[in-house]
C-alpha cells in the first residue's frame, strides 16, 4: 500500500503511466462527448415548455458540473499536498485549475445565452448563477496566485492553502447567496422543475458528462506531464528525455 | 575655449522624438504580454467590483438599470487606481527610469508614451469588457453604447491624471495607498460628467454638449500631466 | 592636455543633513579613465548621479564643454552613457529586445552589430532568453554590451564590476583603456582595485574638509 | 431525428442561433485548451533542448566567459 502510494507520488513514473493511459481518455471522452452531443442535438424529443433551446442543456449541464467537481478534485488534492507533501497532488491543482476556470466560464455563458429565449434576459442574479460567477473568480484567483509565485514548492503549497479556504468557504457563500436571494424577491423567472426526464434526455446528457470527465482527464495528464517536464528539468531522466526527442 | 577638439567625436546624430516614443510604447507592450497576469488583474478587479453591488445593495432590475452606469464607472475608476502603482514602479525598479530621463528626447513626450502604453493594457481591456457588464446590469442598448463612449474619453484622462500621482508617489514606502488619497479628489469631475453623459442618454436628451465636455478634459489632460509627471519623475529620482 | 569635456566647480552635496563632499573641483578630460574613490557612503554614486544630471541637490556648477550644463542639456545627454547601479535591464525582455530598446532611442543600429556585441560580452546563444532567467553576472554583461556598440564620448559607471568574473573584469578593463585611448571619457565607480595607466582618481570622504587631491 | 428537414435542424424553431452559439462557443472552448495545453508541452520540452545544447557549448569551452572579447563594434 505505502509502496503504491510513493510509487503515485513519483513524477517519472506518473509520466510513463499517463502516456499510456491518455489515448484511450482521449478517444473514449471524445467518442463520447461527441455521440452525447449529436444524440441531445439531433435526436433527443423537444422540450414541451422550453422548445428546442433546451438543447443548451447538453453543454451546459456537464460544464457546470465539472466545474464544481474539479474545485472538489483540487481541494483533495490539496489536503493531499499539504498533509503528505506529494509532488503530484500539487502538479494537479496547478494543472486543473485553468481547465476548471475555462469549464467555469463555459458554463456561465451556456447559462446566459440559454436564459435569453427562456427567461428574456442573458443574465439574472439569482442564487445559482451567482454562486457560479463567485466560482470563477476562485478558480482565477487560484490560477493567478499559482503564476504569481515563481518558486516552484512555495507556489504549490500557497495554493493549496488557497484552494482549501476556497472549498470551506464554498458552502459558505451558496447558502450566504440563497439567503440574499429570499432577502430580495426570488426571481420572477424559474426554471419549471420536472419531476422526470424522459430517458431519451438523460442518456445523452449523462453520455456526455462521462465524456467531459474523461476528456478533462486527458487534459489534466497531458498538463501535469508539462509541469513534471518543467518541475523535474534538472533531473537526470527529465534531461534524457527531452534529449531524446521527447515523446 | 575651444568647443571641439580634435580628440572628442561628439555626438551630432539624432533620433526623432517620433520613433522613441514609440520605442518606448513598443517596449511597455511587449514587456506587458510577457507578464499576462498583470494585464488581467486589474479586468478581473473590475468585475468582480461591479459583482459586488447586486449582492450588496439590491439586484433589482430597476435599481440595477438606475445605478448601473454609475456602478460601472466607479468601478473603473477603481481598477485603473489599483493597476497605476505599476506604471513607474517597474522601471524604477530596474532602473530603466533612469535611462528614460536621460534621453535626449523631451522626458514629458516619453512620459506620454508610456502612459498611451499603460492605457491600452488597462483602460482599453475595461472598455471591451464594459458591454458585458452592461448587459448583466440590465442597461439598455442605447446607454451601453453611451456608456462605452464615455469610458473611451474618459479611460485616458484617468491614465494621465494618475501619472502624475504615480510618479509623485514612486519610491516612497507607502506609495500605493498615497497614490490613492492623492488622485481620487482629481478623479471626479470625470466621475461625474461620465456617469452623467449616460444618465442624459437614458433619458433621452441629446449628450453631444457633455461629449464634447470631456473631450475639453482629455485634450487639457494630454496637453498638461506630461509636464507634470515629468516634473514629478526627476523630483523622484533626484531623491532616491 | 587638451581642454575638459566636463567640469565641476565648487561641488557640494548635503544629504540627510551630512555634507557628502564640499568644494569638489575636477576636469574631466578626453582619454582619460577616472576613478572615483572612497569608503561606503563617501557620496560616489551620488556624485555619478549628478554629474548625470539625476540628483540636483547639489550646488555648484557643471560645465558641458565649458558651457553650463543646463543650457545645452540636449547636446550633452546625447553624448552622455550612464550605466547605474540598476542598468535599466527589463527582465521579461530578452538581452537583444532590451540592447534594441536601449539603443533605438539613441541611434539607429543593426541587429547585426547588436548580436556582435552580445558575443563580445560572452551571450552567444543567449539572444532569446528573457532577462530574469539569466544569472546575475549574464545580466551585469546584457548592460555592458550597450558599451561596446556606443558613441557617446562620455560614460558615467556605476560599479560597472559588480557580479563579473575575472574574464570579464579584465575585458572591461581593457575596454575603458580602448575608449580611452579613442579620446572618450570615463567615469568610474568601483570596490575593485582598478589601477589602469594614466587613471585619475576623485576621492571621496577621505578628509574631512573633502578635498579631492588627485 | 427530431426534425424533419436540415432546415429545420439549422433553425431549432427560431431557438438555433443561440443553440449553435452555445455548441460553437463550447467546442471553441475545449479544442482551443487542448490545443493550448500541447502547444506549451512542446514549448517547454523546445525550450529545455535548447537549454540543454547551451549547456553542452558551456561546457565545451574551457571557461564559459572565454569567448569573451569585449572589443569594440563600430556599427557603419
Amino acid at each position: 500500500m505505502w509502496q503504491f502510494f510513493h510509487k503515485l507520488g513519483s513524477p517519472k513514473w506518473f509520466y510513463g503511466i499517463a502516456n499510456r493511459f491518455m489515448p484511450w481518455l482521449f478517444w473514449l471522452g471524445l467518442a463520447l462527448l461527441l455521440g452525447g452531443l449529436v444524440w441531445g442535438l439531433a435526436f433527443a424529443p423537444k422540450d414541451y415548455l422550453q422548445g428546442n433551446s433546451y438543447r443548451i442543456i447538453f453543454i451546459h449541464v456537464p460544464s457546470a458540473f465539472l466545474a464544481q467537481s474539479v474545485y472538489v478534485m483540487m481541494a483533495v488534492a490539496g489536503v493531499v499536498t499539504l498533509v503528505w507533501r506529494m509532488k503530484l497532488a500539487d502538479l494537479f491543482v496547478k494543472a486543473a485549475a485553468p481547465v476548471g476556470a475555462v469549464l467555469t466560464f463555459l458554463a456561465l455563458f451556456t447559462g446566459a445565452v440559454w436564459g435569453k429565449p427562456t427567461w428574456g434576459t442573458w443574465w439574472i442574479w439569482d442564487a445559482r448563477l451567482t454562486s457560479m460567477l463567485i466560482l470563477l473568480f476562485l478558480y482565477l484567483g487560484v490560477v493567478f496566485l499559482g503564476s504569481a509565485i515563481s518558486d516552484e514548492k512555495s507556489s504549490a503549497r500557497a495554493v493549496a492553502v488557497l484552494v482549501l479556504v476556497g472549498v470551506v468557504n464554498i458552502p459558505i457563500i451558496k447558502y450566504s447567496v440563497e439567503w440574499w436571494n429570499t432577502l430580495h424577491q426570488p426571481a420572477t423567472f424559474k426554471l419549471t422543475e420536472k419531476p422526470s426526464m424522459p430517458a431519451e434526455m438523460w442518456v445523452p446528457l449523462l453520455l456526455s458528462v462521462l465524456g467531459l470527465y474523461l476528456l478533462f482527464g486527458w487534459l489534466a495528464c497531458l498538463r501535469m506531464q508539462t509541469e513534471i517536464l518543467i518541475r523535474e528539468r534538472r533531473t537526470r531522466w527529465v534531461k534524457d528525455f527531452v534529449s531524446t526527442g521527447g515523446h | 575655449m575651444t568647443a571641439r577638439q580634435p580628440g572628442v567625436a561628439l555626438v551630432t546624430a539624432q533620433v526623432g522624438t517620433a520613433s522613441a516614443m514609440w520605442t518606448v510604447v513598443r517596449r511597455d507592450l511587449k514587456s506587458s504580454f510577457r507578464q499576462r497576469q498583470d494585464l488581467l488583474n486589474p479586468l478581473l478587479f473590475f468585475f468582480m467590483v461591479v459583482t459586488l453591488f447586486p449582492l450588496g445593495v439590491s439586484p433589482e432590475v430597476s435599481f440595477l438599470q438606475r445605478s448601473g452606469s454609475g456602478i460601472l464607472w466607479v468601478a473603473a475608476l477603481l481598477a485603473t487606481l489599483l493597476s497605476l502603482d505599476h506604471l513607474f514602479r517597474h522601471d524604477f525598479d530596474d532602473g530603466t527610469l533612469e535611462q528614460m530621463v536621460l534621453q535626449p528626447q523631451p522626458l514629458f513626450l516619453l512620459v506620454l508614451a508610456k502612459t498611451l502604453a499603460h492605457w491600452l493594457v488597462t483602460g482599453l481591456p475595461l472598455i471591451l469588457l464594459a458591454p458585458v457588464l452592461g448587459i448583466m446590469l440590465h442597461l439598455e442598448g442605447n446607454s451601453i453604447a453611451v456608456l462605452c463612449l464615455t469610458l473611451l474619453i474618459g479611460t485616458p484622462v484617468l491614465s494621465l491624471i494618475g501619472a502624475i500621482g504615480a510618479a509623485l508617489t514612486l519610491g516612497l514606502r507607502a506609495g500605493g495607498v498615497l497614490l490613492s488619497l492623492l488622485i481620487i479628489p482629481l478623479y471626479i469631475p470625470v466621475l461625474i460628467f461620465g456617469t452623467g453623459t449616460v444618465a442624459a442618454a437614458a433619458d433621452g436628451t441629446p449628450v453631444g454638449g457633455y461629449l464634447a465636455l470631456m473631450a475639453a478634459f482629455l485634450v487639457l489632460a494630454i496637453t498638461l500631466a506630461p509636464f507634470a509627471a515629468a516634473a514629478a519623475l526627476r523630483i523622484s529620482l533626484s531623491n532616491s | 592636455m587638451s581642454s575638459p569635456m566636463l567640469q565641476a566647480v565648487d561641488l557640494q552635496c548635503e544629504r540627510d543633513d551630512r555634507i557628502l563632499f564640499r568644494g569638489l573641483d575636477f576636469s574631466i578630460v578626453p582619454g582619460t579613465v577616472t576613478r572615483v574613490e572612497g569608503p561606503n557612503g563617501a557620496g560616489k554614486t551620488t556624485l555619478l548621479r549628478i554629474l548625470a544630471g539625476l540628483n540636483d541637490h547639489f550646488s555648484g556648477e557643471l560645465l558641458w564643454l565649458g558651457e553650463r550644463w543646463q543650457s545645452q542639456r540636449e547636446a550633452f545627454l546625447r553624448n552622455l552613457l550612464y550605466l547605474g547601479h540598476r542598468p535599466g535591464i527589463k527582465p521579461l525582455l530578452t538581452p537583444l529586445e532590451n540592447l534594441r530598446a536601449l539603443t533605438a532611442v539613441r541611434r539607429p543600429v543593426s541587429d547585426q552589430a547588436m548580436k556582435q556585441a552580445l558575443d563580445g560580452t560572452g551571450l552567444q546563444g543567449y539572444y532569446d532568453v528573457p532577462c530574469r532567467n539569466l544569472s546575475a553576472g549574464q545580466q551585469r554583461r546584457v548592460a555592458l554590451a550597450r558599451l561596446l556598440i556606443a558613441d557617446e564620448p562620455l560614460w558615467l559607471l556605476d560599479e560597472p564590476f559588480t557580479a563579473l568574473d575575472r574574464h570579464g573584469v579584465a575585458g572591461l578593463e581593457q575596454l575603458l583603456l580602448d575608449h580611452a585611448a579613442s579620446g572618450g571619457a570615463a567615469v568610474v565607480t568601483t570596490h575593485h582595485e582598478l589601477d589602469l595607466p594614466g587613471m585619475a582618481r576623485i576621492t571621496l570622504g577621505a578628509s574631512p574638509a573633502g578635498e579631492a587631491p588627485s | 431525428m427530431a426534425f424533419d428537414s436540415l432546415q429545420a435542424f439549422w433553425l431549432m424553431d427560431g431557438h438555433g442561433p443561440y443553440v449553435w452559439t452555445c455548441y460553437g462557443v463550447f467546442l471553441a472552448g475545449l479544442v482551443g485548451l487542448a490545443l493550448w495545453s500541447r502547444h506549451r508541452r512542446k514549448v517547454v520540452i523546445r525550450e529545455q533542448q535548447r537549454q540543454l545544447a547551451r549547456d553542452r557549448q558551456d561546457q565545451g569551452e574551457s571557461t564559459p566567459a572565454a569567448a569573451a572579447t569585449f572589443s569594440r563594434i563600430h556599427p557603419s
